[in-house]
């Protein structure tokens, strides 16, 4: 889902916006260590690759079909800073010359498919995929689909955020499209590895497996926050500002966030508004920062 | 005799979205047993002609296959009696076993597993490729890849076979070995290729394409004399 | 295809087209600000803000009607949520996403219609993009294309024996074979990147893109930079 | 007199690390305004080969190129010496404008902007292509492709020409126009084909590949003849 600009509220897109840059440039930096400047035709090609893959579809059931989304694919084949960079460039490209997603809100939509979407398809091969056949198998679908649907679900929180009437019902149906689309991604990316790999075993990395239990824990946080985010936003206009006092993040997430506004307009922070704004904010970031947290330290455990 | 003819296509025009007139009123007709070269520039209009004849476009002007109008509701009956083998092969090969791949379009048909196999493998003998049923397509080389794609087309046994440069990325053996293997295929040919050789030995006349338009029909050396083309 | 006008358009040579890059995007940033920050909509501010794009499409002579049929490209997306909000009985805020986005993508399409996708991209390295990203995005746009054709031409191949996506055979066998046409052009585009990648160090590459000329940020480009913010901080008064 | 050789290769063999023996001892020379057309079946090494003339793989034995013995220390040297215009010039074409393709050689030979660009113009002029400066490589037909990425070459200033099946994708004008082109290159050529047409009317004398060795040498018509290759 790649947002437009006009949806999402200064606060949301900017924050995001002041997120996504940071961590695309680790992504970078990240990369260069890996692949050098010889080797970004394959990183360009293999994002022509997944933007031309929505041409192929696939069925699904009655008169529908899907296609591949691909940042789970691309992971596994670049690793996950490449793959964060790819999609960077695919979705600035899209934003540009297909007015697909937004300007202000590309860190927005950087943040939940080529950051967030990226990691946690990546975190289940990582975790799993060095197991035996069968959890092999489970890794890759699980990053398919984790990838899209964590990216979707935090659309739909920002959305949320911003103010963007979402009664209930379009909010469940929304999630359980997202869960249809995910397990599709799931299904495809599953297939296509596996076709890959009849053509040439070494295109796949090899995951180690780790099994470590902290990791595991920080994916499923990531995807049960972004759930609960969806259903707070949606259906209780306060409840995420609730949840927020309850875990005591929203007063220093205010303030955290005060400082940056507090010379645009003083009596700005006052409005409960903001404060839920903020304290939802604060929840994104910490998702995201710990996701970000996780793959740093997941990829230290694999180059070692 | 018009009735009896494969393909008759009568004052066929189209334009693509973006304005450029590819096909400008042409008149073509293919008969029992026949192999016609389509002979013509870059661009002029060869691939959009063939696009035509199954439906994946469609244009102003008459087109029957087989006495088939081609219309939305004939098309999948079209396809079946017209089978397309692509410039390159990598194209068309994308099942995991030259086997299934083969199978693809009997099953898309509805015909049961067994039955589709049998086919398939029917058509893989007629090619000389029983023996890589189980290979994986994309490892075979170039003169194995086009006889694989040209058996996923028998299989679905059409009565005239199209196509489009068959001889890219082959050595002349190759191309040899291809021109012998058209020469036993009973169908009608629609055959569109660069080669003005391999046009000679196969085709028994030429039509040539000009900036969307038959300019000029007759023998293969007849067309290339005429036309400038060698 | 669809970019190919787009393209065709930046080819110009207006007042607009010759603005360097940098100017053009910092523009386009004020302008998408003023939009995105303005107190809801107001119906004056909006047709202003309408009035200025249209204005532009007309003096760097890209045909106003493709242009505003382009840009509609987000509206599906928009009136989707509108709907939403008109429903849930805000019609207010409908009116004001529709008509955020809309001008939102008007005015990157100006933008894209005024500035080869290449030039934008070094444009970007002055504004401090990492020059690895831009590169990797130049790629992307170059190899769409080529990959872009593959995927079509697999595409007519397959459903001229009766397709991936419609009924026919059993539901498994075609997603397998969608599965397999992918895994097919992901090798194919793998090999492509290495034939480049061949190809660059059989012309000196030595691990570093040279590129030729930076362009010049002159006095226009101010003039034009300068007063689109201002118009934009005016017009947002409204 | 081995010193003039502009190619000289003594015993090279080379080995894939999937173990297939690609090279097995081949031994070549290429004189100063010769154009040599390598020919033989799919497989047979002879991209292999080629990839060691410029250090793209190194196997066992000597190489020299001008003189200068190919080595890691000599590889940007001898990129220079040799150009080499690949089969698909879509890899060749990566650069988003055609004058910037053109310049990429240049510039890293460390040469200033302005001087690259001046290069990359007269060598776009040598093609006839000088219009098309400005265009992406995409909007430019099969023939004007080849003619820039020979121009992307022909801007380093080579030695030596080295070209991977020039004639794919090319209609018969294309190729006619690419041969009289050639024609007027002063450079010593490399010329691998299937099209032994082309490789008559240009080559000087062949070399036949066959499973990694030159099986056969001599005029373009004597080496086809002998070896069964039309
Ligand atoms: N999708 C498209 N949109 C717009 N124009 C197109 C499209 N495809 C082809 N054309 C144009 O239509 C004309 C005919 O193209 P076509 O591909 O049929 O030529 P062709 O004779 O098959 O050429 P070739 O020998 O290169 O295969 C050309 O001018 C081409 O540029
Ligand atoms: N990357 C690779 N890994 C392993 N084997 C390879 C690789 N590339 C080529 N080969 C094998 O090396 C041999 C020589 O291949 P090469 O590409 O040099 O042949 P060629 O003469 O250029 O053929 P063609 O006429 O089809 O271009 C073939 O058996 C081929 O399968
Ligand atoms: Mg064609
Ligand atoms: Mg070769």
């Amino acid at each position: 889902m790649h947002i437009p600009d006009g949806f999402l509220s200064t606060q949301v897109w900017a924050a995001l916006d002041v997120l996504a840059a940071p961590a695309v440039g680790l992504a970078v930096r990240k990369t260069r260590r890996e692949f050098d400047e010889g080797r970004i035709p394959l990183l360009g090609v293999m994002g022509a690759f997944v933007f031309a893959a929505q041409m192929i579809n696939f069925p699904v059931g009655i008169g529908t079909s899907g296609h591949l989304v691909g940042g789970a694919l691309l992971a596994y084949v670049l690793g996950w800073p490449a793959a964060s960079v790819v999609m960077t460039a695919i979705l600035a490209i899209q934003a540009l010359v297909f007015q697909d997603g937004g300007i202000l809100a590309l860190g927005a939509n950087i943040t939940n498919m080529a950051i967030v979407g990226v990691l946690a398809g990546y975190l289940p091969f990582h975790l799993w995929g060095g197991g035996g056949a069968t959890a092999r198998k489970i890794a890759i679908f699980a990053g398919g689909f984790t990838s899209v649907l964590v990216s979707a679900l935090l659309a739909l929180v920002q959305l949320g955020l911003s103010g963007v009437p979402m009664p209930a019902p379009v909010a469940g149906i929304s999630v359980g499209l997202f869960v249809v689309s995910a397990l599709l991604e799931g299904a495809i990316t599953l297939a296509v590895v596996q076709a890959l790999e009849t053509i040439n075993p070494g295109f796949v990395r090899t995951a180690r497996g780790s099994h470590s239990r902290g990791a595991a824990i920080v994916l499923a946080t990531a995807v049960f926050l972004a759930a609960v985010g969806v259903i707070f936003a949606s259906t209780h206009p306060d409840g995420l500002e609730q949840l927020a006092i309850n875990a005591g993040i929203s007063q220093r997430a205010t303030n955290l966030f005060a400082t940056p506004f507090a010379d645009y307009e003083a009596g700005f922070l006052q409005s409960a508004w903001l404060r839920k704004a903020a304290a939802g904010l604060a929840g994104l970031a910490l998702v995201c920062a710990a996701c970000i947290g996780f793959g740093r330290f997941a990829a230290r455990k694999r180059s070692a | 005799m018009p009735e009896s003819s494969l393909v008759r296509v009568r004052n066929l025009r189209f334009r693509y979205p973006d304005g450029t007139q590819a096909l400008d009123g042409v008149c073509f007709d293919l008969f029992p047993g026949e192999c016609v070269a389509v002979l013509g520039p870059n661009g002029s209009g060869k691939t959009t002609f063939l696009m035509h004849l199954n439906g994946l476009l469609s244009g102003e002007g008459e087109i029957s296959i087989c006495g088939i109008a081609v219309q939305k509701d004939t098309l999948r009956e079209v396809r079946q009696k017209i089978g397309f083998v692509f410039q390159n092969s990598d194209d068309q090969l994308f099942m995991p076993t030259v086997l299934d791949d083969v199978a693809f379009g009997p099953l898309n048909l509805g015909m049961p597993p067994e039955q589709a196999s049998d086919r398939a493998r029917r058509a893989l003998e007629q090619v000389g490729m029983q023996h890589a049923q189980g290979k994986a397509p994309y490892h075979l080389s170039a003169g194995q890849k086009k006889r694989v794609a040209i058996a996923g087309v028998l299989a679905m046994e059409p009565a005239i076979l199209v196509l489009d440069e068959p001889t890219t990325f082959l050595d002349p053996p190759g191309r040899r070995a291809l021109l012998e293997l058209l020469k036993t295929l009973p169908q009608a040919k629609l055959l569109v290729t660069h080669d003005v050789g391999f046009a000679r030995d196969l085709a028994d006349r030429a039509v040539f394409f000009d900036q969307g338009n038959i300019a000029g029909t007759g023998t293969v050396e007849h067309v290339a004399e005429k036309c400038g083309w060698r | 295809m669809h970019h190919a006008v787009i393209e065709r358009w930046s080819q110009g040579q207006s007042f607009l087209h010759r603005r360097d890059a940098r100017a053009k995007a910092a523009a386009l940033l004020f302008l998408l600000i003023a939009i995105a920050t303005g107190p809801g909509l107001p119906a004056a501010a909006g047709s202003v803000y309408f009035a200025i794009l249209v204005l532009g499409f007309a003096a760097a002579r890209v045909p106003v009607l493709g242009a505003l049929a382009r840009a509609a490209a987000v509206l599906p997306f928009s009136l989707a949520f509108a709907a939403i909000a008109a429903v849930s009985g805000d019609p207010a805020r409908a009116a004001i996403l529709v008509g955020k986005s809309y001008l939102s993508a008007l005015a990157v399409l100006l933008l894209v219609a005024t500035t080869p996708l290449p030039k934008l991209l070094r444009g970007f390295e002055g504004i401090g993009v990492p020059r690895f990203l831009l590169m990797v995005g130049q790629f992307v746009y170059r190899y769409l294309f080529v990959i872009a054709a593959q995927a079509a031409s697999m595409r007519l191949a397959a459903s001229c024996r009766g397709g991936f996506g419609k009924s026919g055979s059993a539901h498994e066998t075609r997603f397998r074979a969608a599965a397999g046409a992918l895994a097919v052009l992901f090798a194919r585009s793998y090999g492509a990147a290495e034939n480049i990648h061949r190809s660059m160090l059989s012309r000196g590459f030595e691990g570093h893109f040279h590129l030729l000329r930076n362009p010049r940020f002159g006095p226009a480009d101010w003039t034009f930079l300068l007063s689109s913010a201002a118009v934009a901080v005016v017009v947002r008064g409204i």
